[in-house]
């Protein structure tokens, strides 16, 4: 699906988003007449300190305003990687994003993410990690690490690594690794209306509390993370 | 990755009463020794997972003279080595006896 | 440089150490009251990385993150020191979730602030996922933690810096000190190197690598609050100060750093090299900063008075 | 008739073809190769400008640009085969011939070449050797030099690199050859005359400076516990029973250690002022705090190193300066002093077998020998008394008559018994020797030869070589330092213990050293930023070195 098809999808009531260099801001109008805050990152283009402001600075004047449940389209490269975003400090720009993200979303304004091409490292931290419900549309291809450079760093060769990412979705890139890691919470079906779906998901959102640990270990991927955050909490508690 | 196991008799207990202590970090050419008093006095044992293969000869012999050495009666040393050399393994093992022959937890 | 060996009390060794060099263990045992660490989950726990096996690689008992509590000037804080000699002090599945437990505990107490001791290349890639999802997690709870009042801290002065996700935690943090060999950044180096070549950025020109992702500049620029000298117990007046100074997470907050990170951007978008920056601040003789001794560069920074502690 | 004044002439009608592509002498870079064509012919013995720091870089590309029918087959004779152009001369046939001293960084390289006929081999030599046979058999016909800077008339300023230059112009103008120097700047007056004008025929202006390696700066950050460990074992078991004042220092991270130790470990040990006063050293960073804290009185340096040129200046009490102030270095001259003026070398080393000979060759590389050996040699035609050189000859033959008796210089060889990649130190036979086999050389690459070496120390203890009385007992000796490698492991326990008793080896603990206490802390300078600091700001370390 296209990034129009998908919006036109999502929104048959109509919409006001527009991309501008890769960059996604607008509003849309929810079935029940509603409208939903939507930024985004589009055409695989790389996340740098322009990119990130831009994107928090439209959440943050929507706050305070009707605007709604708050959605982040990602198609995106990764942080963008040069001497002048680093030396601008991206580290805070992108972190600055994803607080801005969790702050709505812990204040009455629900975040979705929707994976619907490529992502990685920073960027997806920054977007689509950032909010409650992160989902996935068919054919996404997120990869926090692509495979020749990982093979370029263990010295194994790709057939190796493809082997080892057969027994484990650890490691490898892909939607449905991420998904069984607990990352991305569900993934929609690209044939029937995604505003249908959209609907279905905002009437019966998750709490905001972060399940993305259990969520790992009940689909098999990720089988230490919530027991052990779990023990450091008991034992902090009890150290007080 | 291969994994070794020593076990040997000595003469004498560990001293202090610290109940373990760690030394060491697992990196190239480095290793860690987590040593705990778990054994009866007359006893340690050394358990090393090593990133390098086919040492098993040196090992032996570091082992024997730091048990010759120390006498660590009672003491476990588990060890993961990211490929460290004898003298580093012999100077690690020494700093972990050290340790926990603090007085302490 | 060294003292003469004697006798020396916890605050003279934890001056004497350097920050850069000491393990994850000797920053905390010199960073707190003397024995007053407790560590969560220990070595002797063998709660190792379930997925380094896969890779036939060697495990540490920890996992590369010690965490616990301990005291500060008698006060309680919780704690968390990562070791960059272990896989570059890379986050993992286990490493990552030490953290999280740790922040969520500090969330539903409300009151015992969090330090946490960066030394990380980011993610570690042999779990690449896990490390991931642990970095998104842990931001995600360092926001939990501020929104219900926790102060949490960042030090980052250790050897493999604080990169890639680790970057976006600091950012997350209340506030951060930093010593001059602390990098901040999320692209390593050789990363950018190898994205957009070596004239554009030379990973083996150090100097270069400093002022662009360095203590000094970030201290400039106020992406950090406090520069520390680098020894433990520069930290550790560092956290102190810093313990005192920062206020809860608000909605003001996050609007005052927008506007503070666009200033950023407006002022400085155009430059090309740090000494650029510098020069636009006002600093004469901008190229001289990575030569300045502590207490002078300390005496600059608090001249141009940046400082983020307010909007971040 | 006999005329003897044929090399005069040819070398008259030489820089008269290279005048017409110069103003006075200078030329411009772009014709150097042009210059090079007109005053090179077929078969020359060239010496090209290169060490194991500076590089006549510039001329040495304009080299291999020559037109082939003009120039080729030329014998290189030259200290340091370094730059990859050094060796592309002999793929292009610009070159035929080679004899040199040091090829640390193509080692591997030359190797392959030599095995593959690319190159026919003259010899590989020490600095010293090189350098006097240039006087002998291999004087050159055109040397390409570097310099920092030249005024019109051709004097040069070779600034704190001086090192090989005044050597190879000697050699060179006196013996009717021409002498070309790339030069980084083009001056009215130059600092101070190194080379004076008369020798030197003609100049090329660089657009960059010279290339210089920092070769001798070690990073006191990768300093470990177990070189902290060998270098308290040789302060106290060598520099300190021997009284060692005058001695040259390797530049492995070994003797580092021991040059950051003096301030504290030794400056507890009382030894300050009766060891370690003068060097025979390049401009060692690590050694700045020992300078600072008073050590050392006087170190004269083959070359300079990158970054120290502000530092010396400043300390000019302690090295060797110009009337401009700046470092006056000089291979030639402070090889001499390492061999006939200090009373120890100690240095490391890749191999070491059991009697002792030592070789940083391996199998596939050739790194040629440099100055070490010079160093590294008892110096059979001193004459001159001094307490260690006396207390080792005795200790070597106690029974001879003390009037007659020759002392002994002190060689050590110091480092840990497993080096890199846990390859061992020790082995039961050097590579140098199945190279020497496989290139049917007729001498094996040995870097010190066995009865030069009076110690051996590891992180194991003290070997002291001078007291063996057998050949049995000095293999003994070897393995009983030689810790847990194949070679140690094979010791004779009860011999070994045997030489103990007598003091051959000394373990730490028969030095009263406990290997626990072996810890960085004890450095004065635990990193770059730390020697900065204890230079005052003077020293500038370069770009890769830092982490500020």
């Amino acid at each position: 699906m296209t990034l129009d098809d998908i919006i036109t999808s999502l929104f048959p009531d109509g919409h006001e988003v527009r991309s501008d260099k890769g960059v996604l801001l607008g509003s849309a109008t929810l079935r029940s007449g509603d409208s939903m805050l939507v930024l985004g990152v589009a055409d695989r283009t790389a996340l740098g300190v322009d990119e990130a402001l831009r994107l928090s600075g439209h959440v943050l004047r929507s706050i305070g305003r009707d605007s709604g449940p708050i959605l982040v389209l990602v198609d995106s490269d990764s942080q963008r990687m040069s001497k002048r975003d680093e030396l601008l400090g991206l580290n805070e720009f992108l972190a600055h994003l994803a607080k801005v993200l969790i702050h709505a979303d812990m204040n009455g304004r629900p975040t979705i993410g929707l994976l619907y091409g490529h992502s990685a490292a920073g960027a997806l931290l920054a977007t689509g990690l950032a909010t409650r419900v992160l989902v996935g549309l068919p054919g996404a291809d997120p990869a926090v690490m692509d495979l020749p450079s990982m093979a370029k760093v263990t010295k194994l060769s790709m057939e190796a690594l493809e082997e080892k990412a057969k027994s484990t979705p650890v490691f490898a890139p892909g939607l449905s690794n991420l998904a069984q890691m607990g990352a991305v919470h569900m993934i929609w079906s690209n044939t029937t209306s995604l505003a249908d779906q959209l609907e279905a998901l905002l009437a019966d959102m998750p709490a905001a509390r972060d399940g993305r640990d259990t969520l790992g270990k009940v689909r098999g991927g990720r089988l230490k993370a919530a027991e052990i955050a779990e023990r450091v909490r008991d034992l902090a508690l009890q150290a007080r | 990755m291969e994994d070794l196991r020593f076990q040997h008799r000595v003469r004498t207990r560990a001293g202090g009463t610290r109940q373990s202590a760690i030394v060491g970090v697992v990196a190239s050419g480095n290793l860690e020794v987590l040593v705990e008093r778990v054994l009866p006095d007359a006893e340690c044992a050394l358990d090393i997972k090593t990133a390098a293969i086919g040492f098993g000869e040196v090992w032996t012999a570091v082992v024997g003279d730091f048990v010759e050495r120390y006498s660590p009666g009672g003491l476990r040393f588990s060890i993961n080595d990211g490929g460290a050399r004898p003298d580093t393994v012999s100077l690690r093992l020494a700093q972990a006896v050290r340790l926990i022959a603090e007085n302490g937890q | 440089m060294t003292a003469p060996l004697k006798d020396i009390t916890p605050a003279e060794r934890a001056r004497s150490t350097s920050f850069y060099e000491a393990s994850a263990r000797t920053r905390l045992e010199l960073l707190l009251d003397a024995g007053s660490f407790v560590e969560f989950i220990g070595p002797e726990q063998r709660e190792v990385s379930p997925h380094l096996k896969i890779f036939d690689l060697p495990e540490q008992f920890d996992d590369g993150i010690v965490v616990g509590h301990g005291r500060l000037d008698g006060a309680q804080v919780f704690v968390a020191a990562q070791e960059g000699r272990f896989m570059g002090g890379a986050f993992g599945e286990v490493h990552g979730a030490k953290l999280t437990g740790l922040l969520r505990a500090a969330r539903q107490i409300g009151s015992i602030p969090v330090l946490i001791l960066f030394d990380t290349g980011g993610v570690r890639l042999q779990e690449a996922n896990a490390g991931e999802l642990a970095i998104a997690e842990i931001m995600r709870a360092v926001m939990e933690a501020r929104s219900s009042g926790v102060k949490v801290i960042g030090l980052i002065g250790g050897r493999s810096g604080c990169y890639g996700g680790g970057g976006l935690i600091a950012g997350c943090c209340s506030a951060l000190a930093v010593s001059e060999p602390g990098r901040i950044a999320v692209s390593g180096p050789e990363v950018i190197e190898t994205n957009r070549g070596v004239e554009e950025f030379d990973s083996r020109d150090r100097a270069l690598v400093w002022r662009t992702m360095g203590g000094k500049h970030r201290r400039l620029l106020g992406a950090a609050d406090v520069f520390a000298a680098d020894n433990v117990q520069d930290f550790r007046e560092a956290a102190l100060e810093l313990l005192g100074l920062v206020g809860p997470l608000g909605l003001e907050r996050l609007k005052a750093e927008q506007e503070r990170l666009a200033d950023r951007l407006r002022r400085y978008g155009a430059c090309e090299d740090a000494v650029d920056i510098w020069t636009a601040e006002g600093i004469v003789h901008a190229e001289t900063v990575p030569e300045l001794p502590a207490d002078q560069f300390i005496a600059l920074a608090d001249r141009i008075g940046r400082t983020s502690r307010d909007a971040r | 008739m006999t005329t003897w004044q044929n090399n005069r002439a040819a070398r008259d009608v030489r820089i008269a073809a290279g005048a017409g592509l110069a103003r006075g002498k200078v030329v411009e870079a772009r014709d150097a190769t042009r210059l090079l064509e007109a005053v090179i012919r077929p078969g020359d013995r060239v010496c090209l400008e290169g060490d194991n720091q500076k590089q006549a870089d510039l001329l040495s590309q304009a080299l291999l640009a020559v037109d082939l029918s003009r120039v080729n087959d030329l014998h290189m004779v030259q200290s340091g085969v370094v730059l990859p152009e050094h060796l592309d001369l002999f793929d292009r046939g610009v070159a035929k011939r080679l004899d040199y001293a040091y090829s640390g960084p193509q080692s591997a390289r030359i190797a392959r070449m030599l095995f593959g006929g690319k190159i026919e081999l003259g010899a590989v030599h020490t600095y010293l050797e090189l350098f006097a046979r240039y006087f002998i058999d291999l004087t050159p016909q055109v040397a390409l030099i570097a310099a920092v800077s030249a005024d019109r008339e051709g004097n040069l300023y070779t600034g704190p690199n001086t090192e090989d230059t005044p050597t190879v112009v000697e050699a060179t103008a006196f013996k009717d050859g021409i002498v070309i120097a790339q030069v980084n700047e083009i001056a009215e007056t130059v600092p101070r005359v190194d080379i004076p004008s008369d020798r030197v025929h003609f100049i090329v202006k660089s657009d960059k400076p010279f290339f210089v390696e920092p070769l001798f700066t070690r990073d006191p950050a990768a300093i470990t516990e177990g070189q902290i460990l060998t270098a308290m074992l040789a302060i106290k078991g060598i520099y300190a029973p021997y009284g060692v004042q005058r001695l040259n220092h390797g530049i492995g991270f070994s003797t580092a250690a021991i040059e950051l130790l003096l301030p504290t470990y030794g400056e507890r040990l009382g030894l300050k002022g009766k060891i370690a006063t003068h060097f025979a050293l390049n401009p060692h960073p690590a050694l700045i705090p020992a300078i600072e804290s008073g050590w050392v009185r006087q170190i004269h340096s083959f070359g300079s190193e990158v970054g120290m040129d502000e530092y010396i200046r400043a300390r000019s009490d302690v090295y060797f300066t110009g009337p401009d102030g700046s470092l006056r270095s000089n291979r030639a001259f402070c090889q001499t002093a390492g061999l006939y003026a200090c009373d120890m070398f100690i240095g490391s080393t890749l191999q070491i077998d059991l009697q002792g000979n030592s070789s940083t060759v391996t199998t596939s590389r050739i790194a040629g020998f440099g100055g070490a050996p010079n160093m590294g040699a008892d110096a059979r035609g001193r004459r001159h008394p001094s307490e260690p050189w006396l207390k080792a000859g005795a200790e070597a033959a106690p029974d001879g008559a003390a009037l007659l008796r020759r002392g002994r210089k002190l060689v050590v060889q110091i480092g840990e018994t497993f080096g890199d990649k846990n390859v061992p130190l020790f082995v039961e036979k050097l590579d140098a020797i199945e190279l020497a086999e496989k290139l049917n050389l007729e001498l094996a690459p040995i870097m010190i030869y066995g009865d030069d070496v009076t110690h051996i120390v590891t992180e194991e203890g003290v070997a002291n070589l001078l007291l063996c009385r057998t050949a049995r007992e000095r293999e003994q000796a070897i393995r009983g330092v030689a810790g847990y490698t194949d070679v140690g492991r094979r010791r004779d326990h009860g011999m070994v213990a045997r030489l103990r008793e007598r003091g051959v080896i000394r373990r730490p603990e028969d030095l009263g050293i406990n290997p626990l206490d072996a810890d960085r802390s004890l450095l004065a300078a635990r990193s770059i930023k730390d020697l900065v600091r204890w230079s005052g700001g003077l020293y500038a370390p370069p770009s890769k070195f830092r982490n500020w």
